[in-house]
């Protein structure tokens, strides 16, 4: 028996996916949390989830509503320090995938979380800021993307770079001296694109089920590539749908 | 030797108009109530520095104390933008609000810096972001034994710096613990200190995790219950998920905003 | 993942001749048999880095298993001088023994560093002494901030970082407590690292002030009860004080101490 | 009634009575510890001792026999690491009082505690070095000298710089940019020397009962400055000595 599930819950299930079993994880709250988690519940029971907060192999048993949740703290290896978690954790490459999102992405997978129109001084939409992402999208061995697609986050051009993806194209992390790979992956509800090993421009290689590659394109502000036949990714497994929906329930109580 | 005060004594003792002001706490214990009385005693001209400003910061910018926020992330964390931010950096409203933008990272090594007495902070940050281009405290420095490049960033030395902690006992040693952030750096980096607590007990007893901060590092602790509402002190209290929702609505437009400041008893001194 | 290794096993994997090494532990905690391990294998060309080269040292120094001495205080505390050093340095016995001296504030920051993934370290530190001049790994880097000048050290990323602990559960995970100086500096900043412990136990119970290093940081854990002897590990043994009285009289004198090796087991597969 | 004590007993108790209450000292195991540890059951009962193994405001119930005895993480407000000892505690200046010692010092207080004779690379004697000594001279609001008086140890010039005192003389510290006062008081079996305020010279001001100027001069390597008319030290108060041997006995034991 095959459930029907959203778009959202592919991309959860598909960023969960990516994360290997015994690799370490640097987990923001909202969506990278939800698939952070769903994987320790599936695949990959022994993931080590770092929050920026400091907690180090956080287990919570349910979603946390904050990185600093006291969920995390209580059930982690060990709490250190913020300056700690940046400085000998992050900054050396211990970390194994860290999850970024944001409010646009370019084809390099560079990413504002800053601003939208304007300038700088007078933003026509003050964002929150890039947070811990300037150094995650540079320090951690891969990142993971995950955002919902659309010609307004998937731009030609961002307004503002808060994270280096592969600035402007293959080669331009190594000069810029950044030691993780970049995004690796970009998941998002229709598919995911994953940088051309020649050109390092994000490229569709797998299609959610029920999208298709016209869907995408019309979703992505600018001409995106797309390898010869995308894979349409395994719909999430009832097991996945099952503990994903767990999850989600263990927050909606308090959200509500 | 820390001295024990009223929240109010602190506040009007330690806080002065135009004073570089760091209130800390990594989503937890942070120190709300203290936020609440720089808004009820009116100061004025405030740089605000926080890593992640969040409800209180976005009542104190709307409340007109700040004229700048030295930050690296203002958002409601799980909820979504803070509107009192937003519309001072997009419509200077109420008072236009200079910023001086950081990554986490950079942040939490000039508190280090500060803490440790020294000019700046090396680190591998920034690199291939537009912030160096907006930020004149974004520099850098190059390894006299390897030549490369690095991140260099100021120490931030605030003339106070205010934490929420769970006890300290009646010589003003302070403990906190479960996610204790930035909290002790930001201590022992402002020429001023003042830790709210939860309770003073008798005597401290040793906890996993625990910071403690010697009273002798200490300016003055106030006895504040509660003080973190709507984050949370562990052992306390539980963060108030919902009031984070609710400063959504409030937030939103200026006229629901002042309401809710004259409702909260934070209006009287405040002259905008 | 950490493997759980016997000391043996885990010394003949992970160090190799030419390497260099880092044994630390501040008076407490001393990673001793480790050391004799070291010995006892035969182990050649080390650079050993401690910033207090005691009487594990002095022991390895005079077997004749070290090219270099990278450190800031080099004796035995509460006793006096370490005599195998000194027999190194003044007359190259048993062989001659290179040495890169630092102070302890700089020695720390150098693990520091390591551990951050920096290449160099800043601090207000050695001016006005004559260190810099005997130590190329003191040089100055000016603050792009004030134009201050400090000193910076390179990072130290020993080869294999060895220290002990109390505990370890059976997936790896150390804890340590007490005092912990610059242990996890020395496991985080090693390329590869070996902690030995009193016991491996099923569960960790979080204690107040212990560092706790997750077993993905760790490369071996091997039991060994009492292997920081003659020094101590807080909550299994005292320090065994009338030892480090004893070494001074077994040290003074080059056959004396060649006795001693052999007494110990350790002369074996030392082939000087 | 006055008990006979021993020249050194009268340094311990002259550096201990250095020691203002509430303020905090940096202390090193020996001298320096016996003395911190006694006016703190003396005159000053919030002194607060700071290790450099990181242990802050330790209340050791017996004389620590290392700076890493177990006595001192068991009493201390805080255990610290030693980066963080290093870092957050000294270098910022936070220290009130930091005690040295060492094999040599020179009449403007610098000591050498690092080779004797011959050069660095192939020194006659090979000492310990500097371990904390060059960062607590720079950085501790003031710094107390302990140490046994004789022509070998108080030298014209010091074979090797390992801590500063005023350098060359007066306007030094300010020039190197050292922020601490520097050594305001070098205490001895014979009596006390103190900066001159002009020269910086160390000159001395006090002296040890029962010893004279000739015999001070006499034990010093270079002209020793006298003020006019050195003051006599109090005698060891019963109090004094009785707690100050009640100390030593605790580590005796351990020690034969």
């Amino acid at each position: 028996m095959t459930e029907t599930f959203t778009a959202d819950e592919m991309m959860s299930v598909a960023a969960a996916r990516s994360l290997t079993n015994g690799s370490a994880c640097f987990v923001g709250i909202g969506l990278p949390s939800t698939a952070a988690n769903l994987a320790r519940r599936t695949h990959a029971p022994e993931l080590v989830l770092i929050y920026e907060s400091g907690t180090l192999g956080a287990k919570p048993d349910r979603l946390p509503l904050s990185i600093g949740d006291g969920a995390l703290a209580d059930t982690a290896d060990s709490v250190v320090s913020v300056p700690e978690i940046f400085n000998y954790w992050l900054q050396p490459g211990r970390i194994d995938f860290g999850f970024l999102g944001g409010a646009q992405i370019d084809k390099f997978g560079n990413i504002n979380s800053t601003i939208i129109g304007g300038d700088y001084a007078a933003p026509k939409v003050r964002l929150p800021g890039a947070g811990g992402a300037p150094e995650i999208a540079a320090s951690c061995r891969e990142v993971l993307v995950v955002m919902r697609q659309s010609t307004r986050s998937f731009v030609e051009s961002v307004d503002f770079i808060s994270s280096v993806g592969y600035g402007t194209g293959k080669g331009d992390r190594e000069r810029l001296g950044l030691r993780g790979r970049g995004p690796v992956k970009v998941i998002t509800d229709l598919g995911i694109m994953e940088p051309d090993p020649e050109t390092c421009e994000l490229t569709l290689t797998h299609l959610s089920p029920g999208a298709d590659v016209e869907q995408v394109r019309a979703a992505t502000g600018w001409d995106l590539q797309v390898v010869a036949d995308p894979t349409v990714q395994q719909a999430p497994s009832e097991t996945e749908l099952r503990v994903l929906r767990e999850l989600k329930a263990t927050i909606e109580g308090d959200q509500a | 030797m820390a001295r024990i005060l009223t929240l109010s004594e602190a506040i009007a003792e330690l806080v002065a108009d135009g004073d570089a002001i760091a209130l800390e706490g990594f989503t937890h214990l942070i120190p709300v109530a203290a936020g609440h009385e720089i808004i009820r005693q009116g100061k004025r001209d405030l740089t605000l520095c926080r890593m992640t400003p969040d409800i209180v910061y976005d009542q104190l910018i709307g409340a007109g104390c700040a004229r700048k926020l030295v930050f690296s992330w203002g958002g409601n964390p799980g909820v979504g933008s803070l509107h009192r931010f937003r519309d001072a950096v997009q419509h200077s409203w109420p008072r236009p609000l200079e910023i001086e933008e950081h990554s986490h990272a950079g942040m939490a090594n000039r508190y280090a810096a500060g803490a440790s007495g020294l000019p700046f902070a090396i680190l591998r940050g920034y690199t291939g972001t537009d912030l160096p281009a907006q930020t004149d405290s974004i520099k850098t420095v190059t390894c006299p034994f390897t030549g490369e490049v690095l991140a260099a960033v100021p120490a931030l030395n605030p003339d106070v710096g205010v934490v929420h902690a769970q006890q300290a006992d009646r010589e003003g040693n302070v403990q906190m613990w479960g996610i204790t952030g930035v909290q002790k750096e930001t201590v022992l980096a402002s020429k001023r200190s003042l830790v709210t607590v939860e309770e003073i007990v008798d005597e401290l007893t040793p906890r996993p995790g625990a910071v403690v901060l010697p009273t002798w590092a200490v300016t003055a602790v106030a006895e504040v219950p509660g003080g973190a509402h709507p984050s949370y002190a562990q052992g306390y209290s539980e963060r108030d998920n919902a009031h984070y929702q609710r400063w959504d609505a409030i937030s939103r437009d200026r006229a629901e905003f002042e309401s809710w400041l004259s409702r909260e008893g934070l209006a009287d001194r405040s002259a905008r």
